[in-house]
């Protein structure tokens, strides 16, 4: 088994990896177990994004400040850019309609802190010129930026071992229990144990079957979201692209901006980003198929009609592949990172979303100081596992 | 294939252009399948999506690790099977074009 | 010239209709049906693209569409597999450099 | 997008393919034979050397002549034939995305789906690799044979199997000159006919021998060669140059799993039939109920078996769509099943039929 140890992480996406590297460099002797490969789960099928503009103000868009803030320390600190860019982004409006719930809504971010604007057709085209003719304007914020989530990762391991953290991959966990001394015991699938005052639950779309383990309840859901990958070619414009449209319907229910049947059945809306390997991320979709990762032709197609409709001229450019990951998801769109109630030492840090890249530094952060009883300036009930009171498995 | 220590500058993988011995380090920094290595240095990310570097790199860390080889594959597939032009996913065939 | 004009088993060749083609902004011609890299390799060209990262020649290597590393800029469209498409009267044909350019 | 249905559509129009096409028509089934190519006959029309083996398998005939003949049959059964026509994916197990003309999407919605997709040439790595001029044999083939066109004048070729040496011979044809065949291992690997006919052509052979590195700026200019011990390292010092502007590398092939594996069809790994491939049953069926494999995909052999195993696809995928009574089938079933193993014999045929028999005999385990 290993020498003893402080904290066993379940999953070793990118949460996993962080946490487990953060719990390290506190101190705490720390082994990251992944019944999958490197970046099996939703972390290695993501765009690198740490997008603002998409969030409603609130603690999502604080948390995303900071976590982008620790991202700048930890590039210095490990002396490594993990392809870092601060491309900036833009939400493309359509009409009228659009334009009106957008300006109400940059408004709102303006006031907490976010440094967006409203740019009109022509400053939109000069910082796009693939942009569609349609397009009437576009939000425009230089925060928007980007990481490679596979360099991050790699990056978490090389330091974490170096500090002493271990990594077990292809080998899941299988049962839970408590034992007398109050310590919990991991079994994994090949019989090997893993004792621990703590267990960090960071098993993303997963973490609901690991919390069962534990006679816990974590209402995380797997959504699935289907994502295009074009050739690499030379930079198209300067920033990444959004549409309002999917935006607008979130946040005004009753408005009259109306998605097609397709948006509606795939939950499609535009993601367009610019990968560090110079291929362009086309997405998404938000599928409840439970945890089918498969791609389809109904998503792969919607894809591209929807990106051709904002980026006409993209009809030339080579699709290379199409691939799925599996968000996880919580009923407030908030993420799950606290202790359990009545299971002390067991803790969850997963429910990101679609914000697991942007959110790992400041999600893994939080959780070392939780787990090595540091005093944490914020209130974090907002995001307790205990905040979804008897929960029960509807 | 020549000694592999003193060839660290050769490419294995033609579209990304990543060597060898970015290869042998991701190995020995514990990514051991074919996947692995592909998430950590590129290789069999590029336009033809490893159809010629995988069964390469599948046996380098076969040789580097001792694993056999089906342990080290297989390399994830997935569709289009052949980079198609955007409007070529797209376009419907008309009519006439097909029969019955 | 690399055409095999006459073979012992597959007998002459047999006359195609002419196609002209424009390579790197040079008139060469092709005959009708056969791919881009046969008719440039027949005119001795056999670099195609040079690459992304160390701007190395590339050529044909597996000749079935597969390695894609005989892409090239087919007018004006880059990554063109060139073993696989066929030249076509007035087609422009240039070396790729890197990931090629996007109008 | 635009949806077609058809009873069996066949993935590939090489040996395998053109004969599963075939013979689920002569079965009666609606058949609809695709191929990425502008022509059909995938690796036949390459093959412009005499086929051996016993009478029925046209021993004495050109693969070419074999394609074309295979070509008249399927025209005669006016089977739709759709070129210049990608694959591109099987999803939902019975949906095809088709991309014809590398400009149009179709859906082909299929009852049945027989992947013949064949195998890709394997690679060996070394300094210079990746300069104008190194191509796989294969590549060589297709541009002498198919384009008429020469690709170098002085040609270096590595690995002396069939494919090395038939080649080769191929080359001296069309008026090229072979500076040398290397081999890695201390025997070489190809039929006696072939290597005996390249021998008697003046072309020196070089076992325990590899290509160390491969020099020139834009081309290729020459080759290293070097002498390898008993454990087949480098021996130093016993290196020396060749001045060739071709270097056709020809080291084996390997299944081309993407659209069978892309579908979940459960792989399973063959050393001897060249790696992964999708496990299938004795009539070809792979661990999909709607799904078959024939050829190379699912196992690298020659044309010959690839030819068998096309039927044996094409008259089983038919039945299970109740072409054929039981008693028609099991008949002609008997009949492929004897053919391809009589195929399967010698050395070389032994080790190969051991191996189908174990995928064969797991396929209950895989499923």
């Amino acid at each position: 088994m290993g020498k003893a140890l402080d904290v066993v992480v379940v999953g070793g996406g990118i949460i996993g990896l962080a946490s487990g590297y953060f719990l390290t460099r506190n101190g705490k002797r720390v082994a990251v177990l992944d019944k999958g490969g490197f970046a099996d789960g939703a972390s290695g099928a993501c765009d690198d994004m740490i997008l603002f503009q998409s969030k409603k103000p609130g603690i999502n868009l604080e948390l995303t400040f900071e976590s982008l803030e620790l991202y700048k320390r930890l590039i210095v600190d490990f002396d490594d850019s993990m392809q870092f860019k601060n491309l900036g982004g833009m939400v493309l409006i359509e009409n009228g309609e659009e334009l009106a719930i957008m300006e109400q809504f940059v408004k709102e971010q303006r006031s907490y802190g976010l440094d967006v604007e409203l740019i009109d057709q022509k400053d939109a085209r000069k910082k796009q010129p693939f942009l569609s003719d349609h397009i009437i304007a576009s939000t425009y914020s230089m925060m928007d930026s980007q990481i490679d989530p596979f360099h991050v990762m790699r990056a978490f391991e090389k330091q974490g071992s170096a500090l002493g953290m271990q990594i077990i991959r292809r080998n899941g966990v299988i049962a839970i229990e408590r034992l007398g001394n109050a310590n919990w015991k991991v079994i994994t699938a090949d019989g090997t144990a893993y004792e621990a005052p703590a267990v960090v639950n960071a098993a993303g779309a997963w973490a609901p079957s690991i919390a069962t383990m534990v006679g816990a309840v974590v209402p995380i859901v797997p959504k699935r979201g289907q994502i295009v990958l074009s050739e690499r070619i030379p930079p198209i414009g300067e920033t990444n692209l959004w549409n309002a449209k999917y935006l607008v319907t979130k946040l005004h229910k009753g408005s009259a901006v109306t998605l097609s049947a397709e948006e509606v059945e795939l939950g499609l809306s535009l993601a367009f980003t610019r990968s560090a390997g110079g291929t362009y991320l086309m997405g998404s979709t938000r599928e409840y198929v439970g945890y089918d990762k498969s791609t389809t032709i109904a998503g792969i197609k919607g894809i591209i009609n929807l990106t051709l409709g904002y980026l006409p001229k993209m009809k030339d450019v080579g699709i290379v592949r199409a691939m799925a990951g599996l968000r996880p998801e919580t009923p407030d769109g908030k993420m799950i990172l606290g202790e359990h109630a009545g299971l002390d030492g067991f803790y969850t840090a997963a429910g990101h979303e679609g914000d697991g890249i942007a959110l790992a530094p400041i999600t893994a952060k939080l959780l070392s100081d939780l787990v090595c009883g540091n005093r944490i300036e914020r209130t974090l009930d907002e995001l307790s596992p205990n905040r979804f009171g008897e929960a029960t498995n509807e | 294939m020549s000694d592999e220590t003193e060839n660290r500058d050769m490419l294995i993988c033609r579209c990304e252009e990543v060597t060898l011995g970015e290869i042998l380090d991701a190995i020995d920094d514990g990514f051991v399948t074919v996947k692995d290595v592909k998430r950590a240095t590129r290789a069999g990310m590029g336009l033809c999506q490893g159809r010629s570097c995988s069964r390469t790199i599948a046996r380098i860390i076969s040789q580097r690790t001792g694993k056999p080889l089906d342990e080290v594959l297989p390399k994830s597939y997935r569709y289009p099977v052949r980079p198609e032009k955007m409007s070529a996913a797209l376009s419907e065939e008309s009519e006439d074009e097909s029969d019955s | 010239m690399n055409r095999i004009v006459d073979h012992p088993i597959l007998g002459p060749l047999a006359d195609a209709e002419v196609v002209h083609i424009i390579v790197d902004g040079v008139a060469l011609t092709a005959r009708k049906g056969e791919m881009i890299a046969a008719a440039l390799i027949a005119n001795g060209k056999n670099t195609f693209r040079r690459t992304v990262k160390r701007d190395e020649p590339r050529g044909i290597y597996c000749g079935i569409g597969r390695c894609t590393d005989c892409v090239m800029t087919v007018n004006g469209i880059p990554n063109v597999r060139t073993c696989v498409t066929e030249v076509a009267e007035g087609m422009v044909i240039e070396t790729q450099l890197g990931s090629g350019e996007w109008q | 997008m635009k949806r077609v249905q058809r009873e069996i559509v066949v993935i590939g129009s090489g040996p395998a393919g053109l004969c599963a096409a075939i013979e689920a028509a002569q079965a009666g089934a609606g058949v609809l034979l695709l191929d990425e190519n502008a022509k059909p006959g995938g690796q036949l029309f390459k093959q412009i050397h005499k086929f051996f083996g016993s009478a029925d398998h046209r021993a004495g005939v050109r693969g070419l002549d074999i394609g074309v003949q295979l070509l008249k049959q399927a025209e005669d059964l006016n089977i739709e034939v759709w070129l210049n026509s990608e694959a591109c994916g099987i999803f939902d197990q019975n949906s095809v995305w088709v991309v014809r003309d590398k400009q149009h999407s179709i859906t082909v919605e299929a009852q049945r789906i027989i992947i013949a997709t064949g195998a890709v040439e394997n690679s060996i790595n070394f300094p210079g690799w990746t300069l104008p001029g190194v191509m796989g044999a294969g590549a060589a083939q297709t541009m002498i044979n198919v384009n008429r066109v020469l690709p170098g004048h002085r040609v270096l070729m590595v690995g002396s199997g069939n494919v090395g040496v038939i080649v080769s011979y191929q080359l001296l044809q069309a008026g090229a000159q072979v500076v040398a065949i290397v081999e890695a291992a201390p025997t070489l690997g190809g039929y006696g006919v072939h290597t005996a006919k390249v021998r008697r052509a003046g072309v020196p052979f070089y076992a325990s021998h590899t290509v160390k590195e491969a020099r020139g700026t834009d081309h290729v200019k020459s080759a290293v060669l070097v002498n390898l011990d008993s454990n087949w390292q480098p021996i130093d010092g016993s290196e020396f140059e060749v001045e060739v502007d071709t270097i056709c590398i020809a080291t084996g092939l390997t299944p081309a799993v993407e659209l069978a594996f892309g579908s979940g069809c459960t792989p399973v790994n063959s050393p001897a039939l060249g790696g992964l491939v999708p496990v299938h049953d004795a009539g070809m069926k792979s661990s999909n109920e709607s799904i078959y494999v024939a050829g190379d995909v699912c196992g690298v052999e020659e044309a010959s078996t690839a030819m068998e195993e096309g039927r044996i696809a094409g008259l089983c995928a038919a039945h299970s769509l109740s072409y054929l009574d039981e008693a028609a089938f099991s008949r002609r079933f008997e009949q492929l099943q004897h053919n391809v193993n009589a195929l399967r014999s010698g050395m070389f045929g032994q080790r190969r039929r051991e191996a189908k028999e174990s995928i064969v005999s797991s396929y209950g385990v895989h499923r």
